[in-house]
């Protein structure tokens, strides 16, 4: 089981709290995706994943995976996969609200620049 | 030109200042909409960091576009 | 976060129930070393690990491991190294009793058969 | 001789049929312990499978047990 809390701060920035646009009719197919590919690669596990959608507070968890099988090899590889393909593929964008006002797109530190005060965000991980 | 209707997700939203826009384009692949909106959208991002999707299906950038599709441009996600 | 319950059936035999032998002085520090072991590696968790004793019913949870990090790859390791050490170095043994009434201590099929009927338990997992 | 108390767990205990018992031995290591109460705990598990504390602390097998120690001897766990 894999559950992702919404960090107090990050890359030594206070985070106020986050936001997350997602674009479901895609998020909710590549998700299935995803699991259905899991599903092939680890035939035994049974499992289930969540991903919140807008603003967010901070301890409030933001993406659940939750992964049974009989072996917990199989369980902690295939759990691993999910998040690890659900946070690279889909369609789901992070907005960090910092205390001091601020605001950025995480890891879009090299996209347009379009926040007042947007300083880059660094390499992210939750 | 074809009738493209492109939708901004994200950050190329909050630049392009509107989620959805239909523009008259010259284009036949999903990289020249990129390429042609990127003044809009503001990204100075290789494609290779972004991805596309043509009428809610996920797409290449070498994908053919035709009258009245509609393409979406995804910023790069949050990953790690 | 890993939790290991109680199965119905292993290596193709019905279990009715689970008995967990736990030598409590020595699991206690033992355990209290892996999770020390496990902060030295991944200096960022925080850990906490729980294994149940004595007669678990099918659906039980009988191991429970939940480890905080901010980037998910080290939660991910510190988790498996837990549960992997627990399993291995904790003195707990697991007797697990049959349908048929038949019942045997799990990984002891090389040691003293006592049990009547006793078949081999074959390799475990969870 | 010495006076050495022996706990036995899981199958051993169960084929000792006590739990515990003190055994007047002519033992140095706990190896020794483990052989010479072998037929009691009937193991034929190699002594690497197996596990030993003294005195409620772990021990390795090579280590040396006084009169008056207490052997706690240790089946496989139930391990994967």
């Amino acid at each position: 089981m894999f559950e992702g809390w919404v960090r107090n701060q990050n890359d030594g920035r206070e985070v106020e709290r986050l936001e997350y646009e997602v674009y479901e009719p895609l998020a909710i197919i590549e998700g299935e995706k995803v699991l259905d590919e899991a599903q092939q690669r680890f035939p035994h596990i049974n499992a289930v994943c969540v991903h919140r959608s807008g603003l967010l507070d901070i301890g409030e968890c933001a993406v659940w995976v939750g992964v049974s099988a009989a072996h917990r090899d199989e369980a902690f590889k295939a759990c691993r996969f999910i998040i690890d393909e659900i946070k690279t593929r889909l369609p789901i964008w992070k907005k960090e609200h910092y205390v001091d006002g601020d605001s950025g797109w995480v890891n879009c530190e090299r996209c347009a620049n379009v926040n007042h005060r947007h300083t880059d965000p660094g390499k992210q991980g939750n | 030109m074809k009738t493209i209707t492109i939708r901004y997700f994200a950050v190329f939203r909050e630049h392009a200042g509107v989620g959805e826009e239909s523009l008259s384009l010259d284009a036949s692949t999903a990289m020249d909409v990129y390429h042609q909106t990127q003044e809009r959208h503001g990204s100075k991002e290789p494609v290779g960091h972004c991805k596309v999707a043509i009428n809610d299906v996920m797409a290449d950038w070498s994908s053919a576009v035709d009258d009245g599709d509609t393409v979406l441009l995804f910023p790069p996600v949050a990953g790690g």
